[in-house]
């Protein structure tokens, strides 16, 4: 069966390392955090200039002074620290943060991925994600596998606007857990009880299939 | 206002000199840190055609998103707009222009600005739209685009604390763009929180210095709060 | 070590993993605010053929003036040398190569690299030996020199405090080069007088966020003075 | 009679408006401060990351941590600020610093300078010479009009390794105040008792002497 968007997130969750630097998108990216094993540290960054971001505030903790990148209100964890949107993205463009989850219309398989704009609808704009994904050396792209229509999201080639070229190698969807290697896609993991077949044909881009594909374990 | 004082008496001289068509780069992110104050001051001024270089255009009624009432606004250029309806209807209407610019790379324009570097290369946006028509190169085998600094005639910033010479410190999430702003004004005005003497600040805990500011001006703010989330106590 | 703590139990541990060959940017100003011991640690290891970037290179005995006595350095790139006999004997032997830079450029050169910019133009230079086999261009018509971006294989820096998770303030004048060099290193080494527990520091008031620390360790320093000048009390 | 070293930096000194931020080099530029007038307040701008530089320590105030660009002890005053060296060149670069006096081996009449390298002896380097130059706007250059043996130091075209192509406009010597306009130097004023026709037979570029030239007025 498909995953829910908290099995997602609890599958990328497996993913984060003791001491890593984590930058968590909106929407199931920031679901992951609820996830993070027990005995691992990490320290979340924000795009607009935080490391160590903790939970939501309570009504007394609430400062105007103190959001996240999403705009929302939060708190810090101990050892926290802030600076500067500069040196936020130094941070990121840098190369320092270990892990980047993000979310995504397409990607292809080439690594392209569009994220940030559907032309025809109005644009919003691409905030930090152009910055996130020409940055990050470990990045994990989080969508369904296809839309409500059916339409794969995995394509040959992106067709909208692109937030980023040849920078996306692993994607988790509601279907799989999949590798990006030689401009194809490379099946890793099915989702408990989803098939191979339905997978590769949910698809539209190229993806290898080789030997027994494992299910994913979700504790 | 001598020497090395920047307080101004009031907010109408902290923003003497703004005209038509000119191009202000604001701090702030979202509605954090915004330098409310100035803001309103830029409505009542009634100027047109501005361009105005921040992270996002404020929301309905508030934060610069009030500029956009009396069309005061004619291009923006953020990462992130469109919280606001007024904004979506002038964009339509093709009253209002937009460039979108990544984040990072805006917060580096700024920067740039104010360091005396013309232009600096990033990996953000290579093989996108945002790359169109700008110089790419290669380094170490991988490709870059060329972006330019962006300057403004008036920068406006807002700070927690700054002595009367404009030595001034953020406070908490409130930091964001302010410092990279207030550094690529051709006139930087701050508003603040609190003025305090000369030496009350801890020397090495500066994080805009003064010799970026112009004007300083110390007022009242609501700090309206965007997405208030909250948890249980 | 584990999770974000990166406090490590020896100066040996600390500077693990240097070998022959390797670049190592270091932070400091003439001797204030070096890292007194990772360079004392790196003599200790006999590491040869470095290339050093740092704006200067100590003093006779002291600093990174130590690092020549045993003929360890291959080359600088500084802005400013020869405060020490050795360096100019070696130096003119042919024994030293010395690659200088500006101090500005020094400085951005170092920020760059931690902030993902391989290049950017500067006017610094432009018409002198500096640009010699450099990229010139011109923007709003005044001409600009292509700079790149300095990594190192180590950076080594020297901060005041700094909590367990490697979140660093520096104290005074100490500060200068530090906090660029601290984000340049594929493995950066800090070296603090003081450790503190994560919380012990206002968030808003870190000039080296942890996240460029990959080791930390305390120390203690005999911060020698390089121009003693006082006035009568 | 020939300006002392303390002369120059008092006619200097005069060119010094309230509220400037000021770079002073070493050597006769240091001895600028001690003669900025009373009423006017500036700040002192010192490379290694100080705005607000003040006097020398004494015994008692000697901090390790508290030295200048040119590695003296130091002290700061009310109001100072102290910051990277990223920081101070991006001041520095960026042109908010509003005067900036250094010295110089030679200039020429295009505004060329050569400051920090005479070949064959050790060459020290340009510490923040090449930015300073490149960076202010408002430059003065003080030097001697002449060298030991009489050879002017105002040349047609620089000999020796320049700091920086076509930015110094103004010259304060020995014998005169002079400022360089298209391409040619121009005599602005003469040390008190030091005639146009010494300063023009020192002078080896082409000097523009035009109306009556003042005396220098030092208080």
């Amino acid at each position: 069966m498909a995953l829910t968007r908290e099995q997602i997130a609890q599958r990328v969750a497996q993913e984060v390392q003791d001491g890593f630097y984590v930058n968590l998108g909106i929407g199931i990216p920031t679901l992951v955090s609820n996830y993070i094993p027990d005995g691992i540290e990490v320290s979340l960054q924000s795009e607009n200039g935080l490391l160590g971001m903790g939970r939501f505030p309570t009504e007394d903790e609430v400062d105007a002074d103190m959001i996240n990148a999403g705009k929302q209100t939060v708190t810090l964890n101990k050892g926290a620290a802030i600076f500067s949107s500069a040196e936020s993205f130094a941070m990121i463009r840098g190369g320092h943060v270990d892990l980047t989850v993000l979310g995504a219309f397409e990607v292809d398989q080439q690594g392209d991925i569009a994220s940030y704009m559907i032309p025809g609808k109005l644009i919003k704009g691409m905030g930090g994600a152009m910055d996130l994904v020409a940055g990050a050396e470990n990045i994990i792209c989080t969508m369904t596998h296809a839309d409500r229509h059916g339409n794969s999201k995995l394509l040959p080639k992106c067709t909208l606007p692109l937030t980023g070229m040849a920078c996306i190698h692993r994607i988790v969807t509601d279907l799989a857990y999949v590798e990006i290697h030689d401009g194809k896609f490379v099946l890793k993991e099915r989702a408990p009880g989803v098939s191979v077949e339905e997978i590769v044909s949910k698809t539209a881009g190229e993806m290898v299939v080789e030997g027994d594909i494992p299910e994913m374990k979700l504790a | 206002m001598a020497g090395l004082d920047k307080v101004v008496g009031s907010y109408e001289e902290a923003m003497a000199g703004l005209e038509d068509g000119m191009t202000i780069i604001a701090g702030g992110f979202g509605l954090c840190g915004i330098p409310e104050n100035l803001i309103a001051q830029i409505k009542k001024t009634g100027v047109k055609d501005l361009t105005i270089v921040s992270n996002n255009c404020g929301v309905d009624g508030f934060g610069l998103g009030i500029l956009l009432e009396d069309k005061q606004v004619k291009k923006m250029v953020s990462s992130y707009v469109g919280e606001n309806k007024l904004f979506e209807q002038q964009l339509l209407a093709g009253e209002l222009e937009v460039e979108l610019t990544p984040q990072g790379t805006l917060a580096e324009k700024m920067r740039a600005a104010g360091a005396g570097i013309p232009a600096f290369y990033t990996a953000t946006g290579y093989g996108t739209e945002i790359a169109k028509g700008k110089d790419t190169r290669e380094f170490n085998g991988r490709p870059y685009v060329l972006e330019e600094s962006i300057k403004g005639d008036f920068a406006i910033v807002k700070a927690w604390k700054a002595d009367r010479h404009g030595n001034a410190i953020y406070r908490l999430a409130a930091q964001n763009f302010n410092p990279m702003a207030a550094t690529a004004g051709k006139i930087t005005v701050m508003e603040v929180e609190e003025i305090v003497e000369p030496g009350e600040l801890p020397v090495d805990q500066i994080h805009t210095p003064g010799i970026y500011v112009d004007r300083l001006i110390q007022g009242t703010f609501e700090k309206r709060i965007e997405q208030r989330t909250v948890r249980p106590s």
